[in-house]
């Protein structure tokens, strides 16, 4: 029990966090590209955008916050966080989405 | 408070795997808490985003795109030399690690000044909900509102998103203080030789999660806020 | 005796209600053998297992996964059956029939204005005929308030800045409670009123004093305000036929195109919104050219407030039929309140 | 402190044992070994004082609401009465029902009960009360100039319009709220990495378990209560915001927000009470739990499933039809785990040797009040019966059977039953009975009229009321100055004990656990001696091996049983 995540430390590779470093700066230029281009681009723009924030996060999740080679309660530990904001986002739009279809 | 000579393990701990381990699950079920504060205010905005998809594009291109990447690129640099921090005070390189602390305070207090730039910009351009949304910028030149209206576009629905934009960036900013404030802890700590004892790594590390969650929580608000109208221009 | 004359059960004015009081009779007797079986274990295992010396001897029982899925699985059969029972009862009470008369009721701190399509208004009170199904629809002018009338056992938010309804078919004559079941504000327990459902001969009396006017399309009701409104506020100078904005004769419950290629139902929410703020659902084929109304709605003179003005356009364009949109050589009409013989025959 | 030393000299003059050894209690007499102690069980110890303090502010409003009702036209005025039950619903709420148990016991006895030192982060522990406490200065702040009039629930527009002092009391829930979250945190961390060697996740006790639900609700649900308030005072200080409908924007969010914390924070409220019920049952009855992992995973259950059900507050209140469908389906879920606990409860029972101590008189009223305060809470969840039921005073008896009658019973029953552990004093056997049975008396008569008064439509939150339902409402009152007394005893007999209480030996109960069987009492700074190593299940009382009390139970032929006593040994 005590000794649970005890290798877990930081295994220092500057080149692999140059290497996420570059592909998270891609990444915002591309979110830059998109919003410059979303008259074009029209309603998948915003799905389009919160995709690249979501693989931003992830990226830092997963290397700089060291997800990778984390124990399983600390992938609990996130999973949780979204599994909760899972249950606000959907249980809250219900609402939000059907409201207009019937209500009082 | 200690037993072990060194004074690095805490009486209440059996050894200091247990002692870092307990440090790193506090800090990430502290940022759990986090994402459901955050996530309150994202749910928020998707509901009333749903409603008026209009009125939050057209407010979203009012708000500067090219400071929005600049500071991401500012924070998520950060990131990486608070990153390098830890390495350095694994190694117990103590000189290295007041070095990357202190860049990554001087790239946040850049951020900090743009944002500060930001919200002038926005406040003479009367993007703030209220009376000043309504009033004329300066003579012959209308109001945001009346700016919204010509355009086919609710005021009161854009202010719904200003708000949005300001609460939303302030919780940001709060946090950006607390982390300079905690990284500032960390330099002062590290100049009084605390982190010669090479365990004491681990405290670079929770607060490293810290930032980069503030840092996280920045590319969904670019997301959601600056990228999501579109945008003529970068500034 | 005292005790008998103490009401414990709400009086009941409605089919409705006594549907209410079935799915509550229902769940009381589920939940009180429940509860009474809970209470007997208790007490009989109290009694007899109590302490007798201090070296007793107990069995080591750790538990039985029947029982455990047993009394997990009966109870939540029971509830499922609560829960659909509930939504039936539920759905009773949501759709009016579609040709219950509609009585407009605004709520503020702290009264409640009731307006009957003939034109009566009330305020705290609402004079129902029995057996003649109605249609509330409910706006609030401030803050969230609740109308609650306990011997239809019903109850709605009123909510600022949009219309809720809810219908009521009262079977039983005699006066109820009206209460506002949402804490709104210093007078929040004053903000009650009665509820009279009325025999024929009895609502046909208490009518004979109220209705401003009698007969002839001057009739004073609620849509001839809005009549009047509409002409007051300058509306028929372009929402005629050939006019700058789309005629609203026999608009009401259509579905029309909007700018964006979208559609709206043309309903109360649709109407206030398009008066308000008329930027926002443009219709197809027409410019944004009108001129928001938010603000200048109210009329301290008539007695309105912004709410009571739209209620009364809204059902004026309720009731618009073709041709009868008012054309601008009449003359313009006189204030609410006065003598309403003016304006038509002109 | 001078009840500390008091206590201290008190030891000193105890007619048996040997000399005192250092416990937590002794160790440091000064204000700053006190407040700057980061001792979980110091730490405890404030906590217990500053709720009780909290707690009889909440009665006394209590009490003026109750008063007010006495007359159909209001005792006091309307703008006194609505901020009197303003009052009593943020105090009692936030910095009584959140913080009482988790606080207390939680500090005091998770860490002894699974053989830790201390918490994971002690100075994080010291902090939480720290910022408990601010959050209680502003909301007694806001309370001092002037009161606040919207309720607890703060519903805007009328909280964003109301003249009174909402802005300081969402503060004080932001703060207040935060406190909760490091607690939390604390525990969490606490139960996954300090527990002592055996103490494997099925053999940690009832209460940890609770606990640890309880905790993650705590971190889950308060941050989303802390944006609510934090958006909420945004607009009221700005005079223009986001649930702002004149904007567009729509007060029912703010609803949906308050109700995601606040449905899952009466689970907050009523898991670590139910988790102090498992322990006393057991113990009385020198049972096994039956059916340990359906209780533990219940405590789970509700935790997770809690969180599912949040709109059923909102069924009158605007919400689309759908979702109130969605709501009301999942609230009869949350209905099973537990029925499944008082079933368990109840069965824990059968075949027991059962005595009635005082802690066993409250678990027992706790079971039988809590059952129906749940059952009750099904004519909620149904949209039907909702619709007529919903704000009136049907909601304010359910939810305080639930609240007073199941978790501050609760309250009770871990305070008579681990006050010898933690202040090593024996209370009044005699008076703390009375007490326990005054409250049920006195609880019944207070709120079972409510349910009457509920059904026949009575709002919540009237100052006046229409003059038939006055003989209710006088039986009501009538009941709440039973309930008073009631909680008036145990502040004299427990105070009496402190000082001239008999001591109550390191198990007088007789109790499986290592805070009984590993410690002394009151114990000792670091918890151990020696630590221990968990070998078995909890609640083995059947087995030979169990301790066995040396509390002189009150048994019909109080002799005899002594004899019995004195002749196992």
């Amino acid at each position: 029990m005590h000794n649970e995540d005890a290798g877990a430390g930081p295994e220092p590779s500057n080149a692999s966090y140059f290497l996420i470093y570059g592909l998270i700066l891609a990444l915002i230029g591309a979110q830059v590209l998109v919003s410059m281009n979303s008259a074009s681009i029209g309603g998948a723009a915003i799905y389009l955008n919160l995709l690249i924030a979501g693989a931003q996060a992830c990226l830092l999740a997963y290397f700089f916050m060291h997800l990778k080679g984390a124990d399983n309660l600390t992938w609990l530990i996130a999973g949780a966080g979204l599994f909760w904001i899972a249950i606000m986002f959907i249980l809250m739009l219900n609402d939000y989405l059907t409201r207009q279809i019937a209500a009082y | 408070m200690s037993t072990d000579s060194s004074g690095v393990l805490c009486h209440h701990f059996d050894n200091i795997q247990q002692q870092q381990s307990a440090a790193r699950m506090g800090m990430w079920l502290f940022l759990v808490t986090e994402v459901l504060f955050f996530g309150g205010a994202f749910v928020a905005y998707t509901a009333y985003r749903i409603w008026y998809p209009e009125a939050f594009l057209a407010g979203s291109s009012k708000l500067i795109l090219g400071f929005a990447a600049i500071n991401s690129v500012l924070l998520l640099t950060s990131s990486l030399t608070i990153t390098f921090g830890i390495h350095a005070a694994h190694r117990g390189d103590e000189k290295m690690l007041k070095r990357f602390l202190l860049v990554t305070i001087l790239l946040a207090l850049v951020f900090l000044g743009i944002k500060a730039k930001e919200y002038y910009i926005d406040f003479q351009e009367h993007l703030i909900p209220g009376t000043l949304f309504i009033t004329p910028v300066h003579e012959g030149h209308p109001s945001p509102a009346e700016e919204f209206e010509a355009m086919g576009v609710n005021p009161g629905h854009v202010q719904l998103f200003f708000m949005f934009y300001y609460c939303m960036t302030g919780i940001h900013v709060l946090h950006m203080i607390v982390g300079v404030g905690l990284i500032g802890w960390l330099y002062f700590l590290a100049t009084r030789g605390y982190f010669k004892h090479k365990e004491r790594f681990v405290y670079v590390e929770v607060t490293s999660l810290y930032w980069h969650f503030v840092d996280m929580m920045w590319f969904f608000l670019v997301a959601i806020l600056y990228a999501a109208g579109p945008h003529k221009s970068l500034f | 005796m005292l005790v008998a004359n103490i009401p414990i059960l709400p009086e009941r004015a409605s089919e409705q209600a006594a549907q209410v009081d079935y799915l509550f009779y229902f769940i009381s007797a589920v939940t009180g053998a429940g509860t009474l079986l809970v209470f007997l274990l208790l007490i009989g295992f109290c009694t007899a297992y109590r302490r007798k010396t201090m070296n007793d001897k107990t069995p080591r029982i750790l538990g039985s996964h029947q029982l455990e899925i047993f009394w997990s699985a009966t109870p939540l059969v029971l509830f499922l059956v609560m829960f659909a029972w509930g939504v039936v009862v539920f759905d009773q009470g949501f759709a009016a029939p579609a040709d219950a008369p509609e009585i407009f009721v605004v709520g503020k701190q702290w009264m409640w204005k009731a307006q009957h399509p003939n034109g009566v208004r009330e305020i705290n009170e609402l004079h129902l005929l029995i057996n003649q199904p109605v249609k509330l629809t409910l706006i609030s002018e401030d803050v969230i308030h609740s109308y609650g009338v306990p011997a239809f056992r019903d109850k709605i938010d009123v909510l600022p800045a949009r219309y809720v309804t809810t219908w009521y078919n009262p079977n039983r004559a005699g006066s109820y409670h009206l209460f506002c079941d949402q804490l709104c504000g210093t007078g929040h327990s004053q903000m009650i009123g009665k509820i009279h459902v009325m025999e024929k001969a009895d609502y046909d009396a208490w009518l004979e004093g109220k209705r401003p006017v009698k007969e002839g399309p001057t009739d004073g009701s609620l849509a001839w305000e809005g009549r009047q409104l509409f002409m007051k506020l300058q509306c028929s100078s372009c929402h005629n036929a050939k006019g700058r904005a789309p005629i609203l004769e026999g608009i009401w419950g259509t579905t029309v195109p909007l700018k964006d290629g979208k559609t709206a139902i043309v309903n109360e929410g649709y109407i206030r919104e398009s008066i308000l703020h008329p930027k926002r659902k443009v219709h197809e084929g027409w410019e944004a050219i009108m001129p928001t109304f938010e603000g200048q709605l109210s009329d301290p003179t008539l007695g309105l407030s912004e709410e009571e003005t739209l209620i009364r356009l809204i059902a004026f364009i309720k009731t618009l039929g073709p041709g009868q949109t008012p054309v601008r050589t009449e003359q313009f009409p006189p204030p609410i309140g006065a003598k309403t013989e003016l304006g038509e025959k002109k | 402190m001078s009840t500390i030393s008091a206590l201290h000299t008190a030891n000193h003059h105890a007619p048996s044992g040997p000399a005192a050894k250092t416990n937590y209690l002794t160790d440091g007499y000064s204000w700053k070994s006190w407040l700057l102690t980061v001792d979980h069980k110091r730490i405890g110890i404030m906590y217990l004082v500053s709720v009780t303090a909290f707690f009889l502010i909440g009665m006394a409003a209590a009490g003026l609401i109750r008063y007010n009702l006495i007359s159909p036209s209001g005792m006091l005025t309307a703008d006194q009465y609505n901020k009197v039950f303003t009052a009593h619903g943020i105090v009692m709420v936030f910095l009584f029902l959140v913080p009482v148990i988790p606080g207390v016991f939680g500090n005091f006895f998770i860490p002894i009960m699974i053989g830790a030192k201390d918490m994971a982060f002690p100075k994080l522990n010291l902090l939480s009360w720290y910022v408990y406490m601010a959050g209680a200065f502003f909301a007694c702040y806001a309370l001092l100039i002037g009161g606040v009039d919207t309720g607890w629930t703060l519903y805007p527009p009328y909280s964003t319009r109301s003249s009174t002092n909402v802005a300081p009391v969402a503060v004080a829930i932001f703060i207040a709220g935060f406190s909760s979250i490091l607690t939390g945190l604390n525990i969490v961390v606490t139960v996954h990495r300090m527990r002592c060697p055996g103490m494997t996740w099925f053999r940690m006790p009832l209460f940890v378990w609770a606990m640890y639900a309880t905790s993650l609700i705590m971190l889950l649900a308060t941050p989303v209560l802390a944006v609510t308030v934090s958006l909420l005072a945004v607009e009221r200080l700005a005079g223009i915001g986001i649930f702002d409908p004149k904007l567009g924007g729509d007060p029912l969010l703010f609803q949906h927000m308050f109700w995601f914390y606040s449905h899952p924070a009466v689970y907050i409220m009523i898991l670590p009470g139910m988790g102090i019920i498992s322990e006393v049952i057991t113990c009385f009855s020198r049972k096994n739990i039956f059916g340990y992992k359906a209780v533990a995973w219940s405590s789970v259950g509700i935790a997770v499933v809690g969180f599912l059900v949040w709109g059923h507050h909102m069924f009158v209140a605007g919400q689309g039809y759908y979702s109130a469908l969605v709501f009301s389906l999942l609230s009869m879920f949350v209905a099973v785990p537990s029925a499944i606990k008082v079933f368990n409860w109840s069965a824990t029972l059968y075949k027991g040797s059962i005595t009635f101590q005082a802690p066993m008189l409250y678990a027992l009223g706790f079971i039988a009040l809590f059952t129906v305060g749940g059952v009750t809470g099904l004519f909620l969840s149904t949209m039907g019966t909702d619709r007529h039921l919903h704000d009136t005073y049907f909601v304010i008896a359910h939810f305080h059977f639930t609240m007073v009658g199941g978790m501050v019973l609760a309250y009770f029953a871990g305070l008579h039953f681990y006050w010898p552990k933690m202040t090593g004093k024996m209370y009044s056997d005699f008076w703390s009975r009375i007490a326990a049975i005054l409250m049920c008396v006195g609880f019944f008569m207070t709120f079972v009229p409510q349910f009457v008064l509920g059904y026949m439509g009575m709002p919540r939150r009237y100052h006046q009321y229409p003059p038939e339902w006055q003989v209710l409402n006088v039986l009501s009152s009538a009941g709440s100055t039973v309930l008073a007394l009631g909680y008036l005893f145990p502040f004299t007999y427990l105070i009496h004990s402190i000082f001239a209480g008999k001591p109550a030996g390191s198990n007088p109960w007789g109790a499986t656990g290592i805070e009984w069987t590993d410690t002394t009492s009151p114990p000792v700074t670091h918890n151990f001696e020696k630590l221990p190593v968990v070998t078995e299940m909890p609640y083995e009382y059947s087995l030979p091996t169990a301790p066995k009390p040396t509390f002189s139970y009150d048994l019909p032929t109080g002799d005899v049983a002594k004899e019995e006593h004195t002749h196992v040994h």
